[in-house]
């Protein structure tokens, strides 16, 4: 197709994409508040706006607002990079997720997919290795963190940062050995064919093509890695408030602090999307044959929120119900537990799929 | 179109950085990442060849792909032990200045 | 083959009660060890037996009857085979060495009871006999050569038993090292024979050598003689013959079992049974035989003469066993193997039982191997006696012990020898009649008379007498005294238990009817061991009076002219009488007349103190090889060579090297990036060289 | 075109980014500009048409190799190298020995960079996982294990060195 019409549609695409994942990091904190706040049987925000919806507009000028300083004796140039590294990371692994099939604006078809493209015969083409950039963003990520740490040079910072590299090093392992045995049965990096490869006929006529199913215990060590990723309840040692004061970002404060936040809830939506992708069936869902086009196209896009909508309160029920770990049994948990299992998951499903062909 | 020679060039000239790393940084952390801009010189033109060599229809071009796999898993193995070495040292040592580790025995 | 006989076995059994007594023997009781080491042997002879029954002449094996076990060298063209070799000959060898060899083993274990090292002088022992199973079940040289050198193992280790005592050491080493010079020979003839048939097993070198035009009678000095000399000096050095006798007496360091079975029995008969396997070169070698027969004849005077001025009751049976194996050399030399092997097995019967009750008595009188010590043991310990009187009627050759026959037959065939017969035959006798001396001097001096434990004190000349007796005297009461001291001090003279007493019995038994196997046509036999041996030998009688008639360059009788029957008479009487003469002067010297000997020695001084010192054979070779080679190696070889040109040498390059590495230390700084200076300038070389190449191309 | 004008961007960030791992003094910055070379090599790779081994750069060495660089720089608190008198060697032999290597090899390539020919970007099916994994797990399979048993060697060296002797 024309190379402008690509680049124009694929800016809308990128600045739609993060316009609906900001605003959806804004009211995830929000929801999370309440949540919780119903956890602990309380009311949360209530005062701005109806039921304070309107609280994340209020944090949101609360952090451009406040002053932006810079503590002496830190590093400057890294001390300001550091955030920006980790949004950025977390920004770039949405860019290969696919919401949905494909969808015609204006009689021009396009992939809903930052990275996928419509062929005009009407098969999509995503990038082949979209798994792999995911894991590649997170593991740069950890840069972040680590920088954010060492950079504001303070012991709470420094400390937190160790901790939270260490931890995401160790729990990367498991992440990407879990994600190998739905990689096994789909036999594609390609998200969107992961995707695709969810979408046969039920088991048993009515349990869903889910690789859930078939991989559960990938699954679970997946979730336990992610949430030790994105640094969240029962893993947030990286900011344990009652040991570190805030971790890595203790020193930071205003947009760059806002900047960490907001990293840390799209890294959560990141790891809730790829849940849903690769355990999930993705966007599949009960689509009416003959609704209009563009329900034809929406609605799994609406099925995927859904999806994603339940990890994020996943996420949150287990902050408001879970304990933190100590560090040793995070660590202990990390390697003595969810990586053995991640492994022997791996050869059972390798022998699987190898007697099966 | 790119000559493969600009690839072989870029990547000599990585290799020459990184053995001037090698020679003038005191670091031994720093001479350590010296070497491993030296392996990513040569991964480079591994991977251009196994391009060009696909090119002229040469079957296992894609070898090259795999050497640089290889060199990966060495780099790594090199570095974990590496690393914990200069831990080691360090603890002994309290420096990371290799000027100041020509001792074989404290 | 049809009929496996199994042979390996036979000679495996012990190596397994050696392997199992000497790793795990440390741990064991003394009952256990023994009770292994003797149910091997026993197992060895069992199958033995049943080997040679099977194998009868006459039975269904044809003989010889050889199982091989593939090859074992290759090396070119060359090949040595593994495999082992039945026939007569090895029969009786066999046989004589298992039979022989348990028997002692059941001595031993009464003997060495109170012994240190019990397991490790079984385990030897055992060892000893798998080589010598070895050595006499070979079917070629080499594995032979195997069991040759092992039974030279087996007996340094034995001699130096007690290897806490200098004496038992050096004659350990000295054994070894006599035996070496021997060994030599023997490789040199080994390579001799490899270069002119390829090959070293029996059946085709004796085949090749049935070849008449190939391989003439030689009579100058070809190849066929020096090989034959070279085996005879390997056998030489194994039997214990002049010049190689020198190990043997000296032997007797070890402890008395060892002596009856190795050093008088079985081991020392090795060369005479190579020489009777390779018969069939040295009968195509008359000069060899010659010189075989005048070694023979020799060893057997000399050492008949040595022995008579011995004091040591074992050195007597070594130069007793010194001079047998000279009549059996003898009698290879005359070509009359079949004698020699006959004489070989009788020997091993009685010189095994003299041997063992030698120790027996030694056993009673506490250790005391001197004879003019002891005395009036008749009654005390009356089996020993009566064994020991058999053992002496049988090795003096009386009627009708088993030595009369073999040694009558020897004679004869010396006689009957073209070789200048007559006067070797004198030689024999004369032998004959000093042994006969000898031994009844050993008998009275032993067991009558009256008991002198301590009483005398050793004359100088005993002093002067050969060193070694002394400290194996000395040793042996060392050895036994501890046991003794505890039941019954020196004076309390007992018999040895049954254990040590029943091998007497049977081998006197032996003794005595093992002679009857050859009784001689003109006694009424038919000398049925000829005639069982005869298959072996075949070609002897024949080509032997052709070597002979080579040698005189006369025609060849066509048979050796068949004697009258008074002939055999006249020379069995002959050595009877010599024998009788033997026992007389005996008793009227050391029974009768107790005081005449010192009388005649103090005449003959200087001829007493010369045989006592066994004609100071082992100070001439100390002279003339010992200490020359010593001041050799020590001025030449350890001065000169060693330390001045290889020492040199070494320490020249040491310190060479260590003067560049000084220079060069400086290059290894220790500082890392001025070692990747180094490398980063050689890869550039590198790279200019290359380039360098592709231009000039 | 566009593949050249990408090469030069690229190649230049990764020479800057190897100068500047010079330049530095403090080793942070020599690590950070090694990532840097490292991802844009990683997008050379694409150039090349090995996304996989871009990703596996990424991945291995930008993500896990100089992380654990980083996180030992943190761990020992490493400050700015002091200067201290290096080896003379060094610089007038291993100096002018690495230029002239550099020189001698660069002259080659432009020598020959006409017999050479060049590369284009492949089609995508190039350097795609099935190949590789077919290649890796067929050809390769013994050199593959044996760098699997090494990297586990290397594990229980580095657990050894590190463990705290007392």
């Amino acid at each position: 197709m024309d190379i402008k019409i690509y680049l124009l549609v694929s800016v809308i695409k990128i600045l739609l994409v993060i316009f609906i994942l900001l605003t959806g990091v804004a009211y995830t904190t929000l929801l999370e508040r309440k949540l919780v706040a119903r956890i602990q049987n309380r009311w949360g925000p209530t005062r701005v706006g109806p039921f304070g919806l309107l609280q994340p507009l209020a944090d949101g000028i609360k952090f451009i607002l406040k002053e932006d300083m810079v503590p002496d004796n830190v590093h400057k140039v890294l001390y300001i990079m550091a955030p920006m590294l980790a949004l950025a990371m977390s920004l770039i692994s949405i860019a290969v997720i696919p919401f949905g099939p494909s969808i015609t604006v204006a009689g021009h078809t396009t992939a809903l997919q930052i990275t996928g493209v419509a062929h005009p015969d009407g098969s999509l083409s995503d990038i082949n290795i979209g798994l792999l950039i995911i894991l590649g963003a997170t593991s740069i990520g950890v840069y972040g963190v680590a920088l954010a740490g060492w950079s504001s040079n303070s012991k709470y910072s420094l400390l937190g940062a160790l901790r939270a590299s260490a931890q995401m090093i160790s729990y990367e392992l498991a992440l990407g050995l879990s994600l190998v045995g739905v990689l096994l049965l789909s036999s594609t990096l390609s998200l969107r064919g992961i995707v695709d490869a969810q979408a046969q006929p039920p088991w048993f006529g009515w349990l869903p093509h889910w690789y859930i199913f078939p991989q559960f215990f990938a699954f679970f060590v997946y979730l336990m890695a992610a949430y030790a990723e994105t640094n969240r309840i029962p893993f947030d040692l990286p900011e344990a408030e009652t040991e570190l004061v805030a971790g890595y970002h203790t020193e930071y404060s205003a947009m760059k602090f806002a900047m960490f936040f907001m990293a840390e809830y799209m890294n959560m939506i990141t790891v809730a999307c790829l849940a849903t992708l690769l355990f999930f069936g993705g966007w599949h869902g009960p689509v009416p044959q003959n609704a209009p086009a563009i329900v034809q196209s929406l609605l799994p896009v609406f099925w995927f929120a859904v999806k994603v909508f339940f990890f994020m309160f996943l996420y949150i029920w287990i902050r408001g119900t879970l304990p933190r770990f100590r560090y040793d049994q995070l660590m202990a948990f990390g390697w003595k537990f969810l990586l053995p299992l991640a492994i022997a998951n791996i050869v059972i499903t390798s022998l699987i799929v190898a007697w099966r062909a | 179109m790119v000559p493969l020679s600009w690839y072989l060039i870029l990547s000599a000239i990585l290799f020459c950085l990184g053995v001037f790393g090698f020679l003038l940084k005191r670091n031994i952390i720093t001479i350590f990442m010296s070497i491993e801009l030296m392996l990513n010189a040569v991964n480079l033109t591994f991977v251009a060849f196994a391009n060009y060599w696909s090119e002229h229809g040469l079957k296992l071009a894609l070898s090259g792909h795999v050497f640089v796999f290889f060199v990966m898993v060495v780099a790594a193995a090199e570095a974990a032990v590496g690393l914990a070495i200069i831990i080691a040292v360090f603890r002994t040592r309290e420096t990371l200045n290799v000027d100041r580790v020509n001792l074989l025995k404290l | 083959m049809t009929h496996n006989l199994n042979l390996w076995v036979i000679p495996l059994l012990p190596l397994a009660g050696a392997a199992i007594n000497g790793l795990f023997g440390r741990h064991f009781k003394n009952a256990v060890v023994s009770f292994i080491a003797l149910f091997f042997t026993a197992l060895s002879f069992a199958w033995a037996v049943w080997a040679v029954w099977s194998a009868w002449p006459g039975g269904p094996i044809p003989l010889p009857h050889i199982e091989s076990f593939g090859t074992w060298i290759t090396a070119g063209s060359f090949s040595a085979p593994f495999g082992f070799y039945l026939d007569q000959l090895s029969m009786v060898m066999v046989l004589v060495v298992t039979g022989v060899g348990f028997l002692i083993h059941i001595y031993s274990v009464g003997y060495m009871a109170h012994e240190g090292g019990f397991y490790r002088f079984f385990a030897y022992l055992n060892l000893f006999m798998f080589f010598m199973l070895t050595l006499v079940l070979a079917n070629n040289y080499l594995l032979m050569f195997v069991g040759w050198e092992g039974v030279g193992l087996a007996s340094y280790l034995l001699i130096g038993f007690y290897f806490l005592r200098d004496s038992a050491a050096d004659a350990g080493k000295k054994a070894f090292i006599v035996n070496r010079i021997g060994d030599f020979a023997f490789l040199i003839g080994m390579f001799l024979l490899i270069q002119h048939f390829g090959t070293l097993s029996y059946d085709h070198v004796f085949n090749a050598l049935k070849d008449a035009q190939k391989f003439p009678v030689d009579a100058g000095w070809g190849f066929l003689t020096i090989t034959a000399i070279c085996l005879l000096i390997g056998a030489t050095g194994k039997s214990a013959q002049i010049p190689l006798y020198v190990w043997l007496p000296d032997a007797m360091e070890g402890p008395t079992p060892v002596s009856a079975l190795i050093h008088a029995a079985t081991m020392v008969t090795a060369g005479v049974y190579m020489i009777a396997r390779s018969h069939a070169i040295f009968n195509l070698a008359p000069n060899a035989l010659h010189i075989v027969f005048v070694i023979g004849c020799v060893t057997a005077l000399f050492a008949a003469t040595m022995g008579i001025a011995q004091t040591d009751i074992k050195r007597v049976l070594a130069y007793s066993t010194v001079s047998q194996l000279g009549y059996m050399v003898l009698a290879c030399g005359a070509a009359a193997y079949a004698a020699g092997i006959f004489h070989l097995m009788t020997h091993a019967f009685f010189k095994a039982l003299l041997f063992l009750g030698s120790g027996s008595v030694i056993h009673a009188v506490g250790g005391e191997q001197d004879m003019r010590r002891m005395g009036g043991l008749r009654t005390k310990i009356p089996v020993t006696f009566w064994t020991m009187t058999i053992a002496t009627f049988t090795i003096s050759g009386f009627w009708p012990m088993a030595a009369f026959f073999s040694k009558d037959e020897i004679l004869a065939a010396v006689y009957r020898s073209p070789y200048a017969g007559h006067l070797l035959w004198a030689i024999g006798v004369i032998t004959a009649g000093l042994t006969a001396f000898y031994m009844f001097r050993l008998w009275f001096m032993t067991f009558f008379g009256e008991l002198k434990l301590g009483a005398v004190d050793v004359g100088e000349e005993a002093h002067a007498a050969a060193a070694p007796a002394h400290a194996s005297h000395a040793s042996a009461s060392h050895s036994h005294g501890h046991a003794d001291d505890q039941s019954h001090g020196h004076g309390g003279v007992h018999e040895s238990p049954w254990i040590m007493l029943a091998p007497l019995v049977i081998l006197a038994a032996l003794s005595i009817v093992g002679g009857w196997v050859g009784v001689p046509k003109f006694l009424g036999g038919h000398n049925e061991f000829d005639r069982f041996l005869a298959p072996v030998m075949e070609q002897s009688r024949t080509s032997i009076a052709e070597g002979a008639a080579a040698l005189q360059n006369t025609e060849a009788p066509a048979a050796p002219p068949e004697e009258k029957s008074t002939t055999e008479w006249v020379l069995t009487g002959m050595s009877v009488l010599a024998a009788v003469l033997g026992l007389f002067f005996a008793w009227l010297l050391y029974y009768k007349r107790p005081d005449l000997p010192d009388r005649i020695t103090a005449k003959i001084h200087g001829i007493y103190l010369t045989v006592l010192h066994k004609y100071y054979i082992d100070e001439g070779y100390n002279l003339l090889f010992v200490k020359p080679l010593l001041a050799l190696s020590t001025l030449v070889f350890w001065r000169g060579i060693d330390q001045g040109i290889i020492d040199g040498l070494v320490n020249g390059a040491g310190s060479a090297s260590k003067g560049i590495g000084n220079e060069l230390r400086r290059m290894q700084s220790g500082n890392i990036r001025s070692y990747a200076a180094w490398v980063a300038a050689g890869g550039a070389a590198v790279i200019a060289y290359m380039i360098w190449l592709g231009v000039s191309k | 075109m566009v593949h050249e004008i990408l090469f030069i961007i690229f190649g230049l960030i990764c020479v800057a980014g190897a100068v500047n791992l010079l330049v530095q003094r403090h080793p942070i910055h020599s690590a950070l500009s090694l990532v840097l070379v490292m991802a844009s090599l990683a997008l050379i790779y694409l150039l090349l048409g090995a996304e996989f081994v871009a990703a596996i750069q990424v991945i291995v060495y930008a993500g896990a190799i100089m992380v654990l660089f980083v996180f030992v720089i943190m761990l020992l608190n490493a400050g700015a190298e002091e200067h201290s008198p290096g080896s003379k060697i060094a610089l007038l032999m291993g100096v002018p020995g690495v230029i002239v290597f550099g020189c001698l090899v660069g002259w080659i390539m432009i020598h020959t960079s006409t017999q050479l020919g060049g590369v284009r970007i492949n089609p995508s099916d190039f350097g795609d996982t099935h190949n590789i994994a077919r290649l890796l797990f067929r050809d390769f399979l013994l050199p593959f294990e044996i760098t699997s048993v090494l990297i586990l060697i290397a594990i229980m060296g580095a657990v050894v060195l590190g463990r705290r002797q007392n």
